[in-house]
């Protein structure tokens, strides 16, 4: 085994030695769907790897999420994708590893750096193999108005009552709209609401692997309650929710309009440019005080390369840069929210990301719930999420049909789930 | 002609009254700013700040709300110069490609006698029933062997082929009413079938071209699916989709994206506006005549 | 003239020099240098691909990516399929209500407009270009244009009705699973309306006055002339348009769609076309995997469907809407 | 040297046939008015001499040289259009210089031939209007004036006149006509209207149905038709039709109970005439009962120089009298009708007509 860890190395170590005369003039293109990020790539994360890997060029060419998929479908089945390829989590980018779009990098040094539950978002389901670097995780919860909460006397909820509370006072004073969150565009009610608040009911990593094991429904209590809590969200919510969408969600909050924002920590970024105001975060509340919190840590992004690129040492070489620390510090601090998988140790500034990352001591971590294995069929489950969840906010469903309406799905293609 | 026409229609609109043109008027004026209100509303938030787009979106931009930022990020943040070249490349060869082998096109179909003659007429506009887009892995493993991926000829070709049939069924339907003594007169005076087509049947049909110009346009300057696939490069980014993008960039900064909004519709207004003369030339002519 | 003159005339023509040799009629190749270059075009970067796409339709995907022959199973699939089934009936359904709307809303509207436009009213070239405008937009505009409008945020349609007294009218229409489907409809309306009335104005302007003076002289007044002589006689424009609308409605609708709710056409799939659930499946959504077989065969019966109703047009109406010569 | 020849002409659309094969000898000078109705394959055939439809079957000769093949241009011929055909794009002088121009002539030459041909036809001071800021005459006038620049062998002209008003035809059939008389070219002439064929052909072509159905000058045509057709299509008001009954094995005829009507044609074994025809203005008109029979005058159209009686004795189709401007009748007047034998033209149940043995031979 420790021969072969050399070997590995020595080739990896020869393949950068005669990589770096042929990536003299390599120039690496990156697929991704975070059209926000391209300031900090260009102007932070670009210039650090350039400058210690010199001859090396990378160009940072995303696409609207809207269209990434399909964009990037296209370009690879054309043969015109980028050399690296920012992969979403498990069952779509396994997709094109089968498809032999996406290289097998299980030998890549680097991936030593990362706990096994981050690498198993870009694995085979037996993980003999990865096909991405993890590069970073999102935690759900929720951003509050700490001006408007201190002005109004409130505190942090720990509880779901003591939310409602929250809720309750916020409405009544009338100032605010106690929570800034919307339907209109459906996957905010999937993410922001049923995969914050369901892990506390599910118990996390359990619930989502007796899931996926077969040994539990949607129909069960843990798996309805969630959707019972949306149930009593919607009469916080803004007027007319029905047609708000994401970015007036965003507005809302940060025009100082909204109290409390269900969230993910990608936000933080976007909100401290945007908002005049002090924020907090708390996690998801628990149902009676002193039970465990669960909070969803979701491996979201990782980057990987491209079966058909020109230039694979230097890819390689940039995955591995991927996967050091100098990145992990680099890329959490340019974009606070994301936090980087890494064993690494790196220092987080933003104090709201901060909070948020402190999270992981206190609470246990569990992914979102569709995404790994359970939606890899049609119908889709994470699609159905999306409309389900949103259907019990408009009241267009019970918490009961919710749970209905995923089950039947499931059943009707995943053999763990159909006796 | 002309004269005889509204001499005509101003007698009787003097015997029509008072009040029915009042009420033309009105709904005509209705309708019309139901038609331009959301456009003047985003090009006059385009100069607010953020607070004033949101605390009073009707208002006029005043002093504490005024404001360039927008434009400022948007000129500042994107490439729009390039853009805009591209875009204007693209449309306006792909434009000239359609108009001209179009009405080739179509004058054949119209003019000659042939076998096939039918059968390629159904054939060219059967396009107009099925998106291309459906087409696009095929589309763009073509241009991959090309060596196209990542130009703007590969938007022309597509937008080419795409807007092909349309121009040649209008053109075909107005070419067929054209006097064939013209173009035999053509003949006789010993121009070749190419010359009369440039210098006697293209001059005629002028009008025409300009309305299947103003209707092909749309539908290029404003596609975003191809560029996204065959040519996303920074290089070759046409506006639509460096709109597009901007937005998803910049999500809540609302001065920006009305801005870029408002710089996306500005050159389609001039183009139309280029076109619009002939345009009514070409429609009066019958050139969209049923 | 004198005789002198004419004779020196013919003198002078047949003294003519011997002329250059004489060009022979070429074959049919200027017929081909004309069609073959839109024809190769066209069949390159249109067609083929397109028959590529639904050729797709007649295999199934496996998981790394190879193809295998399944004949028609893929459309039994998709019609007796609970799950294919549902989506598809539903955003057939969908595109039909779409059509409906528009033959209902917008097609009237145009000729409305158009009426009153060929009546040459002051300012009409005004009137008629301000309105064709939103046509000129691109659905990225439109679209964002109208989510903010009607966004209860930004509150503009909610002051406006209020301005009218009718506040309390305000609902989020594009989030109810009620309302969705018709106000993205009356968006497109709004969007396109300006096609109609300028093709059924156009085909107004055709119409010669004598024909209406003669109705006027036969006692006719506007509104009557308009109904017995204007109407049956543009019939074949309006048929024109409902077929416009009728494959606009399955092609064109896509993109607004999309753009405002998405691409499983949010709420609850109330605005799911057959584009949405197209696109969807050809290229994935997220966690959905694109299935380029099951998705060509989606694209192949929006296909049929379309040309089933050209058809039906084409053997129904056209032949009895009568075209008079003018 | 610039006759003109049609052998066994032809022109088929795949199964459709328009012309079956005409032969035809124009000569040089000579003006040939193509005339018939409408659909006859007149223009079909003016357009296969310009060169502007294919020739399907036989040959079309211009000065002994076969040019079926051979470009319009270089055929030597130049054409006049029904609609004008004027480019709508350039102005007068444009539209006549355009073929000299296009075959790269020089500036000097064209001028002169331009300013020329404007001087002939009137022109001189439109030559820098457009089409569309003249009148149909002087577009009319522009379309032969480029015609004539050309200085081509043989002018075509399709029905030249039939979008021009009544006084304006008039005006530009005499121009035709100097004109002719003046360059001497051969020109060949199609009309649906016989007064134009008869005043401006030296020989007409009447065609029916893609066939050639009778050649020779006015006169001959008129005198003696061949066939009921082209009876019926030369002269106007047109020739008066009757059903007879022969008797005397086709000697004379009686039309119902009249009294048997002595004739002066040759016989030809097996055909016997079913009917006659007389031009109006052979019928003579004489007191009630003076005549073959006697018939009432029911309309009465007066030109001023001539009146047309529309004649009623009890005959199926309209039967009309050319009398004199000033005869004194009116509506309801019985008149009594005498046809004189010499007149008169026997057709056999085919429409074939007899030849006349006693016409005064003014006409050869």
């Amino acid at each position: 085994m420790k021969h072969m860890m050399k070997m590995t190395t020595a080739t990896v170590a020869l393949c950068f030695a005669s990589g770096g005369v042929l990536a003299q003039d390599a120039t690496l293109t990156i697929e991704s769907w975070r059209a926000e990020d391209q300031a900090i790539w260009d102007d932070v994360l670009i210039p650090a790897f350039e400058a210690s890997h010199p001859g090396i060029q990378v160009d940072f060419a995303p696409t609207a999420p809207t269209e990434y998929n399909a964009a990037l479908n296209a370009r690879l089945d054309g043969g015109t994708a980028g050399d690296l390829i920012v992969c979403r989590p498990f069952d779509g980018s396994l997709a094109l590893y089968q498809r032999g779009h996406l290289a097998d990098i299980s030998d890549l040094d680097g991936l030593d750096n990362f706990p096994d539950f981050a690498k198993a978002a870009w694995q085979t389901d037996d993980a003999s193999a990865s096909f991405c670097v993890p590069m970073a995780s999102v935690i759900h919860g929720f951003i509050y108005n700490a001006d408007a909460f201190a002005e109004l006397g409130i505190e942090e909820p720990g509880t779901v009552e003591e939310f409602f509370a929250v809720l309750d006072t916020i409405q009544q004073d009338g100032t605010y709209t106690p929570l800034a969150i919307g339907s209109a565009d459906q996957w905010e009610a999937a993410t922001m609401a049923y995969t914050n608040i369901g892990p506390t009911y599910w118990n996390g990593e359990e619930g989502r692997q007796a899931l996926i094991d077969g040994s539990a429904k949607f129909t069960d209590p843990q798996y309805v309650r969630p959707f019972e809590v949306m149930e009593r969200w919607a009469d916080y919510m803004g007027r007319a929710f029905q047609a708000q969408g994401y970015t007036d969600s965003q507005n809302l909050f940060t025009l100082g309009r909204a109290a409390i924002y269900p969230t993910g920590s990608w936000e933080i970024g976007g909100f401290n440019d945007q908002a005049f105001f002090e924020m907090g975060a708390f996690p998801p509340p628990v149902e009676a005080e002193g039970d465990t919190c669960y909070i969803s840590d979701h491996t979201d992004i990782g980057i990987g390369m491209n079966t058909a690129t020109d230039n694979p040492e230097a890819a390689r070489a940039f995955l591995e840069w991927i996967a050091s620390a100098e990145f992990a510090q680099l890329y959490t601090n340019a974009l606070p929210g994301f936090f980087s998988l890494s064993n690494a140790q790196f220092e987080v500034e933003d104090p709201l990301a901060q909070e948020m990352i402190s999270w992981r001591e206190e609470c246990e971590s569990t992914i979102r719930v569709a995404h790994q294995i359970l939606s890899r069929g049609e119908p889709n489950t994470w699609n159905n999420m999306w409309t389900v969840s949103a259907n019990v906010f408009n009241d267009a469903a019970t918490p009961a049909e919710a749970a209905a309406a995923l089950q039947q799905g499931l059943e009707a293609w995943y053999e763990p789930q159909q006796n | 002609m002309t004269n005889i026409a509204s001499t005509g229609r101003a007698r009787a609109g003097r015997a029509r009254g008072l009040s029915t043109k009042a009420a033309v008027h009105t709904v005509l004026l209705g309708y019309t700013i139901i038609a331009i209100f959301p456009v003047i509303l985003v090009i006059l938030n385009s100069f607010k700040n953020r607070r004033g787009i949101f605390s009073d979106p009707l208002g006029l931009p005043r002093g504490e709300t005024f404001s360039m930022e927008g434009y400022a990020t948007v000129l500042t943040q994107g490439d729009f110069a390039t853009y805009f070249a591209n875009s204007i490349i693209v449309t306006v060869s792909a434009l000239f490609l359609i108009l001209l082998l179009g009405a080739m096109a179509a004058h054949a179909l119209a003019e000659y006698r042939f076998r096939l003659n039918t059968l390629l007429g159904i054939y060219l506009i059967l396009g107009i029933m099925v998106p291309i887009r459906l087409g696009t892995v095929a589309i763009l493993e073509l241009m991959v062997d090309l060596n196209l991926v990542n130009t703007l000829l590969a938007l022309i070709l597509v937008y080419t082929a795409q807007g092909l049939p349309v121009a040649v069924f209008i053109l075909t339907e107005f070419m067929r009413t054209l006097s064939r003594d013209i173009k035999d007169c053509a003949r006789v005076d010993g121009l070749s079938e190419y010359r009369i087509f440039f210098e006697v049947v293209v001059p005629l049909i002028r009008p025409v071209l300009a309305t299947v110009a103003v209707f092909s346009m749309i539908p290029i300057w404003n596609d975003l699916w191809f560029p996204l696939i065959l040519a996303s490069g920074d290089a070759t980014k046409t506006v639509t989709l460096g709109v597009q993008q901007f937005i998803g960039q910049y999500t809540v900064n609302w001065s920006a994206v009305l801005a870029s909004l408002s710089i996306a519709i500005l050159p389609v207004l001039g183009l139309y506006a280029l076109f619009s003369r002939q345009l009514i030339a070409g429609i009066t002519s019958g050139a969209v005549k049923g | 003239m004198s005789e002198a003159t004419t004779e020196q005339e013919k003198t002078a023509r047949e003294a003519k020099p011997p002329k250059r040799r004489k060009r022979r009629v070429g074959g049919g190749w200027h017929i081909f240098v004309f069609i073959a270059p839109a024809v190769l075009i066209y069949t390159i970067f249109s067609i083929y691909p397109l028959v590529e796409s639904l050729r797709l339709s007649l295999f199934d995907g496996l998981d790394d990516g190879s193809a295998v022959w399944n004949g028609l199973g893929n459309y039994v699939t998709l019609l007796f399929n609970p799950t294919w089934a549902t989506q598809f009936w539903n955003a057939l359904w969908n595109n039909l209500i779409l059509f409906f709307i528009h033959m209902v809303v917008q097609n009237p509207i145009g000729l409305l407009l158009a009426a009153l436009l060929s009546l040459a009213p002051r300012f009409g070239s005004t009137y008629r270009t301000l309105i064709f405008i939103p046509t000129l937009l691109s659905v990225v505009v439109v679209g964002f244009i109208w989510e903010l409008i009607l966004s209860p945020l930004w509150g503009v349609s909610e002051t406006l009705l209020g301005a009218v007294g009718l506040a309390w009218l305000y609902q989020p229409w594009l989030g109810l699973e009620s309302t969705a489907l018709t106000t993205v409809s009356l968006i497109s309306v709004w969007q396109y309306v300006g096609i109609p009335m300028m093709l059924i104005y156009a085909a107004l302007l055709s119409i010669p006055d004598e024909l209406i003076d003669a109705a006027r002289v036969d006692g006719l007044n506007g509104w009557w002339i308009f109904w017995k002589v204007k109407l049956p006689l543009i019939l074949p424009t309006l048929g024109i348009v409902a077929i416009l609308t009728y494959i606009g409605n399955f092609t064109a609708s896509f993109d607004l769609i999309y753009s405002i709710q998405g691409a499983l056409g949010a709420p609850n799939y109330s605005t799911d076309v057959m584009g949405t659930l197209l696109f969807r499946t050809f290229f994935g959504q997220q966690l959905q995997i694109g299935d380029i077989h099951m998705g060509a065969t989606i694209a192949s019966m929006m296909f049929f469907i379309i040309l089933i109703g050209v058809t039906i047009y084409l053997v129904l109406v056209q032949r009895r809407l009568q075209r008079y010569e003018m | 040297m610039s006759d003109l020849v049609l052998k066994d002409v032809r022109k088929a659309y795949g199964e459709a046939r328009v012309i079956h094969g005409i032969d035809l000898d124009i000569r040089d000078g000579e003006f040939v008015v193509f005339v018939g109705p409408s659909g006859c394959g007149k223009s079909t055939l003016l357009r296969m001499i310009a060169g502007l439809e294919t020739v399907t079957g036989g040959d079309v000769i211009i000065g002994g040289e076969k040019v079926n093949d051979i470009v319009p241009a270089d055929r030597g011929i130049a054409m006049v259009f029904q609609s004008y055909a004027l480019y709508p794009h350039k102005d007068v002088y444009g539209n006549m210089a355009f073929a000299l121009r296009h075959a790269g002539e020089d500036k000097a030459v064209i001028d002169e031939r331009v300013k020329k041909a404007a001087e002939i036809l009137g022109l001189e001071a439109l030559l820098k209007r457009k089409p569309k800021e003249l009148s149909g005459g002087q577009r009319q006038r522009v379309a032969i004036g480029r015609a004539i620049v050309r200085d081509p062998e043989i002018f075509l002209f399709d029905e030249p006149l039939s979008n021009l008003d009544a006084a304006l035809r008039v005006q530009m059939r005499v121009e035709i006509l100097r004109l002719h008389q003046r360059l001497k070219t051969t020109m060949i002439y199609v009309t649906h209207d016989q007064v134009e064929a008869m005043t401006l052909a030296d020989r007409i072509v009447v065609l029916r149905d893609g066939r050639v159905e009778q050649v020779g000058t006015p006169l001959e045509l008129y005198h003696h038709p061949c066939n009921r057709f082209v009876a019926g299509f030369i002269g106007s008001p047109k020739m008066n039709f009757l059903a007879i009954d022969p008797i005397d094995d086709g000697r004379r005829v009686r039309y119902r109970q009249s009294a048997p009507i002595d004739l002066h044609v040759k016989t030809r074994s097996g055909a016997v005439p079913t009917e006659i025809g007389i031009r109006p203005e052979h019928v003579r008109l004489v007191e009630p009962g003076k005549g073959a029979f006697d018939g009432t005058v029911f309309v009465v159209e007066r030109l001023g120089g001539e009146t047309f009686l529309h004649v009623d004795f009890g005959h199926e189709e309209p039967f009309v009298v050319k009398a004199d401007g000033g005869v004194q009748l009116r509506s309801g007047d019985v008149v009594g009708l005498v046809f004189p034998a010499e007149t008169l033209h026997l057709f056999d149940a085919e429409g074939v007509a007899f030849e006349q043995t006693e016409r005064h031979a003014l006409l050869g």
